[in-house]
């Protein structure tokens, strides 16, 4: 009882998206009735993530749940907090075989990479041949794997179809349709959470080009859940950060509590949110999906 | 002895300035010049990108009047000799507070959006005090409060509503009075008709097809326009912006001849966080939400813009139609890479060059016609 | 050199009441007294000097008399009644005028923006108050002309000027506002003969309006020439008030020099420096 | 006359100090008594939470550390006028430019750390050179280089391996001479016996089950403290050293008595420069790989200790042992938030109000001891 | 007024070859041409005294001299030779010592650090060297001892001095480093009785030691007390030098003014101000 967890994120305070994971956490602390804390390095520095997940350790929780946003960068930490004796589960990004390496008890989210490649397979089915990737956050790592991902997906060099858009919306959509009436032929849209998906979809619908291209999205949110139900964006990339979140704390009280460990690692997602599978998603978004 | 008085001899000591030259002996001479530089050279190797159509120009105008709203406050904070880094952290936290008193709250539109003005401009006020009273320089106190502003801009909405981002705003604005003097636009009679005759572009294809690009004037461009009014009068044309000249130049010969310094630079760090606030309550207007992330790094802009307009960094000396024209050159650089295609990445790189390049230019300019080197 | 000059000094000052009196201040700055309990007078239509050596306590004296220091202890007394400044600009709006010994002018401003610095005129256009920037320059190049100095144009940045040239400006300007005390510190020490003879000529045109003139110098000479009566400060005490024609020049520079022995040097200086 | 020289008599207008009280009369003071509070405070409320074992130590010592690196430069760089707001996107910088030279050309590590160094350096001396020529505020000139630097971050992964992260500099750095100086700790037989001898804790499981969980002395640590000592000595106990503060304090002056003004601030930028590629040298040599992210937002945190540390930002006074404390109480704060457990949306809120409370702190103490008020 | 002093006033300086010439020197700043064509030289163990009024670009001079400026135009030859000084650096090498009318000390260093800014003695330890604070102290408080100004230590912070201190510890650097000139640009504006006693004295035993100086003032009377020869500088031109017993007081003055004429105060203040 009162065991003590820490989820710890490379994600900058400012990334929305991480809500949801602070809520699961503590929902899920709340149900097991266990003490559970977010930890972040504020400005994204990966760097600085590392020494975070030093104090963690230092600190003697039960369990740490973290990501593993660059491996050579946070493998010593990790490495020495499982040493010392604290459980770790990797969740979001990193992979199985990583998470192994380093002797956390398991893997829980879906490789960003991979994401991005599958999301750039199925566009290429759909047809697609270039596209505009809207990264909100060019200097962290994870966000330009998924545009490399769906470029390499698609079969076509990233090049410059990254755009570099900045945090402010009014930038955000200035520069999308900035770069959509520079490039008229344009093919399709990749955003890559709810920060440029949302000005995204208001360009899109101040140019009159929504609907007629193609949008696709990773990640989850209240305006892009109204997209997909209107028909603008195609499909939204959901790798359930809720289970991400909830799930380590889950399986880590059981295991400290009763000794049991599910044999697997859990893959999160990614999942395709379409029109057609929406339903709950729309109640909870921005908050639990 | 009562009449000393000499006639006024020419003086054999200085050189012949020819009139026109002196009239270009001014601080907006720099963003004049650069204003020009500027569309010469996007008019030249951006034209047929679409930056000069009208959807064209009403992207890049919409992106610089934003640079200007803030621009105009911290070019008259700047004047008056301080200066505030907590812009961009206000304008995340005002935007944030409008959603969480009119969402969370239900509170109507216009209350929520009074409230934050007031609140805003006490929060300046704070600022300008701890600055007057402790006499720390205002780089280290708004530091702080860009740290406090903007954590209080994540933690409350986390803990209100457990999300980042609230949105819904457009709904509950519907049909309140103030929000569309934010977030509305005007002469959307004027455009439509251009637009049915042939003057702008229409939609072919989308929702709106058939529709003219640009439907009209936003609010946000309208406010930068009465801001920039209101600052250049202000600051040239009353006694107030005597005291803000003398406030930056020399505090203490100010305090010594009379001038409230400190009512001064209080009442501009209140209207940096007024023209902050304008900034948050349009983007909130026209978004429909408000994140914790808005307004990251908007005081450096906001400071660049300014500084390109010819202002001393030092206080004392600028103009607000020069920090206006320095928020034009800067939104319309930053458009118009995207118009060039220019690799993305390289972006940032581009933008600082062109920064220093814009402030050497203004420099030397200013030192070639005033003669000073 | 002449003791008595060709002036009119006014009505012997002893008859009037004083528009200042200031009893016993002290003012200390942190483990430093600058000022030990001195008191000093004006009256109306008279120019008092204020001498003493480097460092006597002059500066912060006349601060104290323009609101910029509150005095640690002592008392003023302005018209009579007691008063507390608490910042210059109640000094100035109770009518006294001060050019500071270094902080005079904004180097990057105007002339004429120096000029009506803290007391700019205004005109209502449409119930809105504007600066009257018309009438500032006009009003400002006419003083300046009557200083013996021939501005450019009103629009001309006070640091174009050298130094005498803005010492200048500051004295119009604190003639031009002066309402019953113009303190004047040090405002001969950076100018040329043509510059001094104009300040000296004003102060005894100023002292004639009935203006009671508060003048620091290190030069008795200039000192002899305009003042009525000499009050000497030494390391930050007085050393008492002497009336025009009641003390010589060596006697008053001794006193300044707080009668402690002086280089050798003096004989060959006739006297006074 | 030859002699005019008079006893040396008391002087009966200065009130008596106590020997005490002149004792205290240093720019370090404000941070000697920041530690001192900052110390109590968390050995208060967070002593049972890890912080002051051998790991919770090591930890907040390696944060400070960091800081102290970066704050030496930016302490020097300060006093003799100037600062520098591209230290975060060089630290930056100077990592991805290791890792290119070593994975991406396969150099081997010595000459990549070595070239980084002269490029970065040169880098610095070239901030210096212009904000010598063009009279610009270097707030202005550092802050193009923020954005030219980042972007080149960002850009030259991107083209040369299509990631915006590259690893593997550790595996590269495996036998080569100069990398243990960054990466290396030393000390380490000490700590096997002190683990040995139960004095601190030791990993019970895994590969290194046995060993203490502390196992040396980072080299980082090391630099800090020889970045210390040496610009202590520089500044306090050389001929250039006075030079600085005479550059800071003003630079006409100082010129006019013959200190070559010019040449001390470009030194200072190229030392700034030199102590931000020391940090991310260290970074990339622990972590083994470098990322376009590295050093975001550290420029401001140079500065904050620094002003922590009681420095003026107008240059002129300051001393690199107050910088120092500044950074460990910076470090040990930032840290020790964490295992107080505060709330993690509330980290800013605390941190703006501890920079804001630290410098206030600093300055009255100033005051009320040098009597000043 | 005494016009001869008690002073030795060495050699007639005219058999001397000059330490420095300057010829034909010109200086413009953007339209304002502050210097049209002004000669000048020093020879050693005289004092010429540079005079004129607010304006007339004495301080400009100087500082061409000192190496502060590049002149426009003109030829400096420095001991007969050629001389091009890049920056007050090359100046001060050379044995050009200066204390520059404003620019003289920084207000936060303290007094020891100031007087030897540029000049710093230094120590080696382990082959390094190392400012020598012990000695800087030392020399710092003697120094000052001898010009009559007792210091509360070497550490305190010129920013707590008085002006006219200040100004003394300005002149104290001065001809402590002073080689071979020492130039001194209105040294005594700002000084007590006492001060600028001390100066002149000072200035008169450096002059006998063998160096030349350059002495600007606007007090007449100053200049007359210790200056060889006295050049009059008017609106950037030179109105011609003047031996030592060849002008009177009064026509020092009126060549000052620049002939035109004076308030009319003049007479009050006995011919000289
Ligand atoms: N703000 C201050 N803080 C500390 N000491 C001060 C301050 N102002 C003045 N002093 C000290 O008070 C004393 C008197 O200074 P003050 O400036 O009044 O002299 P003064 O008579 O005007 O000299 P001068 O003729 O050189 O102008 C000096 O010792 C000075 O150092
Ligand atoms: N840097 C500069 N830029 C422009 N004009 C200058 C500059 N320096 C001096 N001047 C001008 O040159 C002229 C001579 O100035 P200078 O300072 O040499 O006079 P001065 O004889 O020293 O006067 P004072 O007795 O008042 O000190 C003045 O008109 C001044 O305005
Ligand atoms: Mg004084
Ligand atoms: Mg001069």
């Amino acid at each position: 009882e009162g065991e003590k967890y820490v989820l710890v994120s490379h994600a900058p305070d400012s990334d929305s998206w991480w809500n949801t994971i602070k809520n699961s956490i503590a929902l899920a602390g709340e149900q097991m009735d266990v003490e559970v804390e977010y930890r972040n390095p504020p400005t994204g520095d990966i760097a600085d993530m590392a020494r975070i997940i030093e104090q963690v350790a230092a600190s003697g929780p039960d369990g740490i749940i973290t990501t593993l946003a660059d491996f050579d960068v946070l493998s010593g930490p990790i490495r020495s907090a499982v040493d010392s004796g604290v459980d770790v589960i990797i969740m979001n990004t990193g992979s199985a075989e990583q998470a192994r390496e380093l002797g956390a008890l398991m893997y829980v989210g879906q490789p960003e990479y991979d994401a991005g490649f599958a999301a750039g397979q199925r566009a290429k089915d759909d047809g697609i041949t270039s596209f505009l990737c809207v990264n909100h956050a060019i200097q962290q790592p994870t966000l330009v794997q998924r545009c490399q991902g769906f470029a390499d997906g698609l079969g076509v060099e990233l090049g410059n179809q990254m755009l570099d858009s900045g945090t402010d919306p009014a930038e955000i959509k200035n520069r999308v349709m900035a770069y959509l009436s520079a490039n008229p032929d344009t093919d399709a849209i990749l955003t890559l959470g709810p920060l440029s998906a949302d000005p995204t979809l208001l360009a899109l619908d101040e140019n009159g080009m929504a609907g007629d291209i193609y949008f696709g999205t990773f990640d989850l949110g209240e305006e892009i859940v109204k997209g997909i139900t209107s028909g603008v964006i195609e499909w939204g990339i959901d790798q359930q950060p809720f289970l991400q979140a909830y799930l380590p704390v889950v399986i880590l009280t059981n295991y400290h509590r009763y000794g049991v460990l599910p044999g697997n690692n859990i893959n999160s997602g990614p999942g395709f949110i379409t029109a057609d599978n929406l339903g709950k998603i729309e109640e909870f978004a921005g908050e639990y999906r | 002895m009562t009449n000393a008085a000499q006639p006024a001899a020419p003086d054999e000591r200085i050189k012949e300035i020819s009139a026109f030259r002196k009239a270009l002996i001014r601080p907006e001479l720099g963003g004049i010049v650069g204003t020009i530089a500027v569309f010469t050279f996007f008019g030249l190797f951006a034209f047929d990108s679409g930056m000069f159509n009208s959807q064209g120009i009403m992207n890049w105008s919409v992106v610089s009047a934003q640079f200007m709203i803030i621009a105009v406050g911290a070019c008259l904070l700047m004047i008056a000799g301080e200066f505030d880094l907590s812009v961009g952290s206000m304008i995340g936290f005002a935007g944030m507070m409008i959603a969480i008193f009119s969402i969370t709250y239900g509170w109507p539109v216009w209350l929520a959006i009074i409230v934050t003005f007031v609140l805003c401009c006490s929060i300046g006020a704070l600022n300008g005090w701890i600055v007057i009273r402790t006499g720390l320089p205002s780089f280290i106190v708004t530091l702080a409060f860009l740290f406090i502003l903007r954590g209080f801009t994540i933690f409350l909405p986390q803990v209100l509503e457990r999300k980042t981002i609230i949105g819904g705003v457009s709904d509950a604005a519907e049909g309140d009075w103030l929000a569309p003097i934010f977030g509305g636009k005007i002469l959307k009679g004027l455009f439509t008709w251009l637009g049915d005759a042939g003057v702008i572009a229409t939609f072919d294809r989308g929702t709106n097809a058939g529709q003219p690009v640009v439907d009209g004037i936003p609010m946000l461009i309208v406010w930068a326009l009465g801001l920039i009014v209101f600052g250049h009068v202000l600051l040239t044309k009353t006694r107030f912006g005597n005291w803000l000249f003398a406030a930056g130049g020399d505090a203490e010969a100010a305090r010594y001849s009379g001038v409230p310094v400190n009512r001064v630079k209080i009442l501009m760090f209140m209207f940096t966080a007024f023209c902050a606030t304008v900034f948050a309550v349009c983007q909130v207007m026209e978004f429909g939400s408000a994140g914790a992330d808005r307004g990251l790094l908007k005081e450096f802009e906001a400071i660049i813009a300014v500084v390109i307009g010819g202002a001393l960094l030092t206080g004392g000396y600028g103009s607000v139609i020069g920090a206006a024209l320095g928020a034009l050159i800067f939104g319309v650089v930053q458009q118009g890479l995207f118009f060039a295609g220019v690799e993305s990445s390289l972006f940032r790189v581009f933008l600082g060059v062109i920064l220093l390049g814009a402030v050497i230019l203004n420099t030397y300019i200013r030192r070639i016609i005033t003669g000073e080197r | 050199m002449t003791r008595d000059g060709t002036f009119h000094h006014g009505d012997p000052a002893a008859g009037k009441t004083p528009i200042i009196e200031m009893r016993n201040i002290e003012k200390h700055f942190g483990s430093v007294i600058a000022l030990a309990g001195v008191s000093f007078d004006v009256r109306p239509g008279e120019c008092h000097c204020l001498l003493g050596d480097n460092g006597a306590g002059k500066s912060t004296f006349i601060k104290v008399m323009s609101g910029v220091h509150k005095p640690t202890a002592g008392e003023i007394r302005f018209e009579g009644k007691p008063m507390h400044f608490e910042d210059p600009r109640d000094a100035i709006s109770a009518g006294i005028a001060t050019v500071h010994q270094h902080l005079a002018m904004i180097p990057l401003m105007s002339v004429s923006r120096n000029f009506f610095m803290g007391n700019e005129p205004e005109r209502k256009v449409a119930g809105i108050r504007f600066f009257d920037k018309k009438r500032a320059d006009a009003v400002t190049m006419e003083e300046m002309r009557k200083m013996g100095i021939n501005l450019r144009g009103p629009d001309q940045a006070v640091g174009t000027l050298s130094g005498g040239e803005r010492q200048t400006v500051a004295i119009a300007r604190a003639v031009h506002f002066g309402a019953k005390i113009l303190i004047l510190d040090e405002p001969t020490s950076a100018l040329g003969v043509r510059q001094t003879s104009n300040v000296l000529a004003t102060i005894d045109r100023v002292r004639k309006q009935g203006i009671g003139v508060v003048f620091i110098s290190h030069n008795v000479r200039h000192a002899l020439a305009v003042g009525d009566r000499f009050t000497v400060l030494n390391r930050g005490k007085t050393l008492g008030t002497a009336e025009r024609g009641g003390i010589t020049p060596e006697e008053l520079q001794d006193l300044m020099a707080g009668g402690q022995e002086l280089a050798l040097l003096e004989g060959s200086l006739g006297g006074t420096v």
